[in-house]
């Protein structure tokens, strides 16, 4: 797929966007300013970046607990992204969810998840939703190699099959779960090779080459769309920090290993492209907006206040369905019987 | 007009009518043809069609979470497991994803799904077949469960879940569904988390739910034979509670017994709320009569020595009467 | 594989026990002198003999609510399997069990289970217990068509794989889960297509079709006692009965389907190559045999009584490990320390 | 000799000292590399090799699954399930196999499996990371349901968790892993079962475990400069409970208060108990302090409005004390 350079440069800010959020994750993280935990996807962006960047505003996105980057490819604000991961009320959330736990209706973003492999069923349920309301969306489930493994993969992999629903499973196969080597519990090096057992397309692609994963996820979407199933595509890619903030990343892989792949750092190659495209000044202003973006979204967040107890309210959904809307068929067929 | 129908013809009902009434009310479950397992589906797959009643493969916590997702993204789906004990497979997804989503997303996103599901024990199907597993339910934040134990109110809670915003445990049991009782064609959905008053007394509160109801209704009749007046509460909904109703009696008849067909988790719950809210005007020591702590045995003989029965429910009565 | 006339004759008489069997727990169902319901194996027999016959005695069977036939073909006698589907004191698990729950230690038999898909990761715990403890027992793992669709299926057969077990996953593809056609709810047409999602080998063999059913069994069976990991085995059949007592199988399942089926009966195939090689007179001997045993396992059952309250107690396993055993060895670890 | 370690420690060397005591033990679980997810693990990869120490895939169900097998078949298994609230996964093989497998093959087969699971809030982990569960699994029969408090008992009970012939869930909490206490190397392992004394006194019975347990003798403290003095009661085992303890103490004090990280479930049991069965000797209604009815946020602040605090501890005695 070719790309013009406003096209490249508006790809390159989105993958920026998603690294120096992360980074600011990180720093607010090691500053003790986050609640919990948080898994960064540093050296992964080329993935959400390609795959979201491939979909429409209103397909759906079904998340991970590695999320941050779907949400923001998806063009979400960062400033009630670093809110939420700082517990405040201006979060997208309010601080009830975390970093593991964020849903964005606005975005048809439904949600990060902090159960590897729950988010596949529940991807499959807004598939089966969207073909039954013959709205034309398509969703895109994430999750890693080692979700992989899960029942609810397979489980969930066999309904979209049987049913032939728009959606496509997106496998981001950074080569660990936690600090667990693919090979070590997955009985098959390319996760794209289960998609045999449903019957249907399995494509592995460089997770590495944004526009190798573009390609590989617009035929997906496409054909999802056109209702001709869903696709198993996995992204072969890697993060460059650790599992989580507890994790360097360091203890269980070769640092000749770490570098090979950050040779490979997509952002970094592709900013040398746009460079030697004569791109440097836009480059340099896309960047300065972006760290602008950060700092404000940062005091945003810090200035902001924790949710008041009100907020602990709402563990019921209050209103009922109206029943308005159905009374008079229901009637009918009352009547009929 | 009124007129008879089973539980079983009073659940499909329910869900003609919501389904009739609704289009984004769609079935998900193993086997929906030929009446599904116990014979609630009816003719609904043909009424409906294959868009709406949709079979799935074996996949308890997989086709869970699908029912999940389309509740989120404007669906109202009701979810059939075909035995409660199977519902061990889809805890997951009910605790995690069903429950958390409205709350832990800030409301951004309901999940208007129904959980139906047939529990107990009687009919000699053995361990894996048998359970009464609603004390785990009653535990989950953001669910609410619902038993009933006669076709009315077994229609009127079921077109009530159906409408409801929140994930919903719809528990059924396999000895009503050929329970026949009055149905009134223009009877309006009933209230979750309202209980009822089967039966008023000045003596002894005794409170029940799904099948053992009916137990609980001989024992009190046995009872009144005895001069024992008993109030008998049907829950109805487990979750949320019905407090105001519950303590509303105990405080008239002092005393309080609990009858369930699972191991106690229930009236475990129910106990305490009424030992920590009206513990003044009890004046005898409550009683729970619930199953054995064993696995449910296969034979019949066995299975009715684990399940309470109408004797241990009366022998529950007396003992709180004989008080402290 | 050939097959000898008295080893032709033992073969059908394994078959045609189990035939039996099942067919006098059929009429006891209609007498109303069982528990529960039943689900019988009528036409799949040659599944459960092919695959138990070419084991050896200790090798594990883990089996399914379709499991009579399983435990049969592992020799164990009709007598206490009567009794324990009419819940009598004398069955096997004391009436505790019922037909979806019964084990019998001394044939090996970790149980018939009646959670579908249930026992495919108990039959690898199994395999695992067999190969550390390097005891060159083999787990047969049977299942329906309809459990592969489970997510047990997916992570039992990938652990399976990881860990090279000695296990073969036997699928009894009958096309049917209770009355949903495998094409309604299941990927793909042959499960054994799913193996190549474990890197494993997978076979598709007939079902009706002993020698065929054996031969995959030995070769499976070998290769997992000789430490080349699990097998995933299908066999295509049918069941010529409902799915349980509750189900005759005729609303969803064509005449001629059933006829055509039932043309390829393997027990009455069988028996006619025993008459054309000129073993009438054996056939007709064990035959005779075989209902005396039905008989007598009959009245055995039905005389039988049920079990005393003392039956209901032992929900915990009384005794603990005996400290003894180890207790030196921890002593001498508790010392270095 | 005695000495001081950490609950983490105190857990490894009971596996440590089981695994080399007997070449049955194994551990089954996910990541135990690099000490495992809370550091437990220490140096057991490296100890005891891959045949004992086995990485399992993310499968939930299917790992414990595969310990129940091997626990059929000779071998003595410790599951680790990294966060209890993926245990909703694994509750198939937990409820339907390896507790009922004992009882429905009529003890042919026993499951010495023990199934380790952190529980509990307190990180801001979320939602999905820091429930408390095991109101469920008091009620599962045939499970043992044990959940220590300090490091003695952590390695005390663990050596007994795993010799016990039945499927035992042992819950940690993530917040007592750094804890110190004093170990004695000769400590005989400690008997499941059998609930321990804290403190004595005979205003009120406070009973706890786990990470509440420490917050309950706080709170006792605290009292105690008010004149009020608490026996404070360890549950230790969850299930089968050690209701003898428990009776004699309200025997005594007349007033109960039941602190838990959960919804309230485990104090529904023992609250329902007492009222059952000790209900003459009470002079004050029972308290269950628990966490709220919702799902756990993360934000520090309002994570600590919805777990007990020491204030809600202290609350529920005075409150207590207040009498009916
Ligand atoms: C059901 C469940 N089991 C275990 C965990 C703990 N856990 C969190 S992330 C993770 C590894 C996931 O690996 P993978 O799917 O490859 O995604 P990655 O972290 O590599 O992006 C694990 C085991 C969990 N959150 N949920
Ligand atoms: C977890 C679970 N879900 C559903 C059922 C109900 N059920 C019993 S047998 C069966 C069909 C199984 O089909 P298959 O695996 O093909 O085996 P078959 O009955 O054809 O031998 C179902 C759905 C069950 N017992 N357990
Ligand atoms: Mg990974
Ligand atoms: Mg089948």
């Amino acid at each position: 797929m070719h790309t013009t350079t406003s096209e490249a440069l508006d790809l390159y800010r989105q993958m920026l966007r998603i690294r120096r959020s992360e980074e600011q994750i990180g720093w607010l993280f090691s500053r003790g300013l986050t609640m919990g935990t948080a898994h960064l996807s540093i050296g992964q962006e080329a993935c959400a970046v390609g795959v979201v960047g491939a979909a429409q505003p209103d397909d759906y996105v079904v998340s991970t607990h590695r999320g941050h980057g779907h949400l923001l490819a998806k063009g979400a604000p960062i400033a009630p992204l670093l809110a939420e991961i700082c517990g405040r009320a201006t979060g997208f959330c309010r601080g009830k969810g975390g970093s593991q736990h964020i849903a964005v209706r606005d975005y048809s973003f439904l949600g990060t998840n902090g159960i590897t492999g729950g988010g596949m069923p529940v991807a499959t349920g807004a598939a089966l939703s969207a073909k039954l309301r013959r709205s034309g969306q398509v969703a895109l489930s994430f999750f890693g190699e080692g979700a992989s493994n899960a029942g609810t993969f397979h489980e969930a992999l066999n309904m979209a099959a049987i049913w032939q629903l728009p959606i496509v499973f997106i496998c981001e196969n950074n080569g660990y779960a936690m600090w667990t080597a693919a090979a070590r519990t997955t009985s098959v090096p390319d996760i794209s090779a289960r998609a045999a057992g449903y019957g249907i397309p399995g494509v592995t692609v460089d997770g590495m080459d944004l526009l190798a994963v573009r390609a590989a996820a617009h035929e997906a979407i496409g054909r999802a769309r056109a209702g001709g199933g869903p696709t198993l595509l996995e992204a072969k890619t890697y993060r460059f920090c650790g599992h989580s903030k507890s994790d360097n990343g360091s203890k269980y892989r070769e640092r000749d290993e770490v570098a090979a792949w950050r040779e490979r750092d997509p952002i970094a190659r592709w900013r040398a492209d746009l460079l030697a495209a004569g791109a440097e000044p836009e480059v340099r202003q896309l960047e300065a907006a972006i760290e602008i973006e950060i700092d404000e979204a940062t005091r945003f967040a810090l200035d902001s206040p924790y949710a008041e107890d009100e907020a602990l309210l709402g563990a019921y959904a209050e209103t009922a369905r109206p029943a308005a809307a159905r009374t008079q068929q229901s009637q009918q067929l009352v009547e009929v019987r | 007009m009124s007129r008879t129908a089973t539980y079983r013809d009073a659940l499909y009902e329910a869900l003609r009518e919501e389904m009739a009434g609704d289009d984004a009310v769609i079935i998900l479950g193993e086997d929906l043809d030929n009446g599904g397992a116990f014979g609630v589906m009816g003719d609904l797959p043909e009424r409906f069609g294959d868009d709406r009643i949709i079979r799935t493969p074996i996949s308890e916590n997989g086709f869970v979470g699908v029912a999940v997702g389309a509740a989120m993204t404007g669906m109202r789906p009701v979810a059939e497991i075909m035995f409660m004990d199977f519902m061990t497979l889809a805890m997951d997804q009910i605790t995690n994803h069903a429950a958390k989503i409205g709350y832990m997303y800030d409301n951004q996103y309901s999940v208007p799904l129904v959980v139906r599901t047939p529990a107990g024990a009687g009919r000699g199907y053995g361990a894996s077949h048998s359970q009464s597993l609603e004390g785990w339910l009653i535990q989950v934040p953001g669910l609410k469960v619902v038993a009933p134990s006669d076709p009315a109110d077994a229609k009127g809670l079921l077109k009530s879940a159906i409408r409801d915003n929140n994930p919903v445990v719809f528990i059924e049991n396999k000895l009503l569904y050929p329970k026949s009782g009055e149905l009134d064609d223009n009877a309006a959905p009933i209230p979750l988390g309202k209980a009822r008053i089967r039966r008023t007394g000045t003596d002894l509160t005794l409170v029940s739910y799904g099948r053992m109801l009916d137990l609980a209704l001989d024992a009190a009749d046995i009872l009144a034979s005895e001069g024992v007046e008993c109030d008998v509460i049907d829950l109805r909904t487990l979750k949320p509670l019905d407090a105001d109703t519950l303590l509303a009696s105990v405080g008239r008849t002092g005393r309080f017994v609990f009858v369930e067909e699972g191991t106690g988790g229930v009236g475990a719950e129910v106990c305490a709320l009424i030992a920590e809210r009206s513990y003044g005007s009890l004046i005898g020591r409550p009683i729970r009569v619930a199953a054995r702590d064993t696995p449910i045995p296969s034979a019949g003989p066995l299975e009715a020595r684990v399940i309470p029965q109408l004797a241990d429910i009366v022998e529950g009565c007396l003992e709180s009467l004989r008080g402290v």
